[in-house]
């Protein structure tokens, strides 16, 4: 491949919408097709692959608790931004326990818990995480950066 | 020694428990040694992680259970989980037993 | 119509994204359509028409001076919050002037001028406007509460 | 006296300059006092306000352009251009021109 110093004739998009229906598979196949997008291409493949790690996450926690027993859409919306991208989530299942994000402490590794790692995961890789309730809704934002933050204290 | 190698490229939440039952059936009266040769898979989710920590509890303390050919982005996975101080992890399989799978 | 205490089976969304052409015609659809929609059924009739002013004061500055002789889509996301609505709108079109949001001064009645008053009606009503330029495409982001923010000193 | 009744329930940028010329022939040659009935419109942007005022520069200084019936969302446009201080601005048309429309 030769280096092409014009810009592409259509840029990749910076706003992308999705609808994935709450249950595993619709998750993986959904984030298997999202990945695939031109939204992705600016990125490098590091923060792509850490996008993807906190969406399914965050996906399947919806899907698993949320939606526990019954089933109903996950509406995501995602904006590119200079540092990285925008996310927000929004589900109709149940309310998140006390009304507030798990905090995702670390399971120690020694004890080979097999779960209980989601939300770490989440808060190691994303920031400015918010969480709401809506008219029956639930509505996660937060933001990932190409430089990955610091891990958030709480 | 066993090497189990992964086929598949994603180890998450709708493929988890399949996994799982497919690494234990493999594992349960397997010998001493089991390598889970991960180069194929280029993600994993904290489900999939879990699968993968089942079946380190299944091989036992008295076998050993080592991974091998972890990509950027499971390698990352365990790394934020510190599930790497728990594993023994090769950054490839042995060449004898490359040739073997 | 009697008073019916139980919340309708299916909230409406709080996340919508549309890509509408930028001309004025497709605009004007467009927002027919868009706000027609169950979106903006828990809010006032009169805040519904504040965010369409905006929108259409936005969106036709896109289609007449960032699309001008020329055509492209335009993607407009929404997101329902507890005060408003939340905004982004992106186009591929030229830059803004200077790079920045026009100052949106009001001009002055007396003089009966025809044009000049959309950036001066988006101020009045949207607050947290935004602008940036990333990969040849323009994005703007505003907010617009139930309660219309005091015009904004620049 | 004219009144004109607009019938469109958007006067915007689609279909503002098809608006104004309609407007022009209309009033060009009418009597001295017109009368704009805008009860029907219930969304303006700034291009319909525009077109407005044009019909008021066309009737000019020596003849009287007003307004009649501004539904909330046209009012609170006049009102955020301060427009509403340099137009009159009638409730509804009074009963014997309502009745001719
Ligand atoms: N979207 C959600 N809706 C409701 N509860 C949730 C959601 N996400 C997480 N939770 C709660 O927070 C706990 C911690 O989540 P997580 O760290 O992902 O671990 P795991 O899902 O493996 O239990 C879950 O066990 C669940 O009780
Ligand atoms: N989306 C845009 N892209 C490029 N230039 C714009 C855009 N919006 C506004 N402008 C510039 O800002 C000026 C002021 O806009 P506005 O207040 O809406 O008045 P008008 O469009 O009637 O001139 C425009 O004349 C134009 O030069």
């Amino acid at each position: 491949m030769r280096y092409d110093p014009r810009p592409p004739a259509v840029p990749p998009p910076v706003l992308l919408h999705l609808t994935v229906q709450g249950d595993a598979v619709s998750v993986s196949d959904g984030l298997r097709r999202v990945m695939a997008l031109p939204f992705w291409s600016p990125m490098s493949a590091d923060f792509a692959t850490s996008a993807e790690l906190v969406l399914a996450e965050v996906l399947n926690n919806v899907a698993e608790h949320a939606y526990a027993g019954t089933s109903g859409e996950i509406e995501v919306s995602l904006e590119r931004t200079a540092a990285g991208v925008a996310i927000r989530v929004a589900d109709r299942g149940g309310p998140m326990p006390q009304n507030r994000l798990p905090e995702g402490a670390a399971p120690d590794p020694r004890d080979l818990q097999e779960g209980g790692f989601g939300w770490h995961l989440i808060r190691s890789l994303a920031r400015d995480l918010t969480y709401r309730r809506l008219d029956g809704w639930n509505l996660f934002s937060f933001r990932i950066d190409d430089l990955p933050p610091a891990k958030q204290s709480h | 020694m066993l090497v189990i190698s992964v086929r598949s490229d994603r180890i998450d939440a709708a493929s988890a428990i399949a996994f799982k039952e497919d690494l234990r059936s493999r594992i349960e009266h397997g010998p001493p040694r089991v390598i889970l040769d991960l180069s194929q898979v280029t993600f994993l989710d904290s489900s999939g992680l879990g699968a993968v920590v089942a079946a380190k509890k299944l091989v036992g303390p008295g076998r050993s259970f080592e991974l091998s050919g972890l990509t950027g982005a499971v390698e990352k996975v365990f790394r934020l989980t510190r599930m790497d101080s728990v594993f023994t992890i090769h950054a490839s399989l042995p060449q004898a037993f490359r040739d073997a799978v």
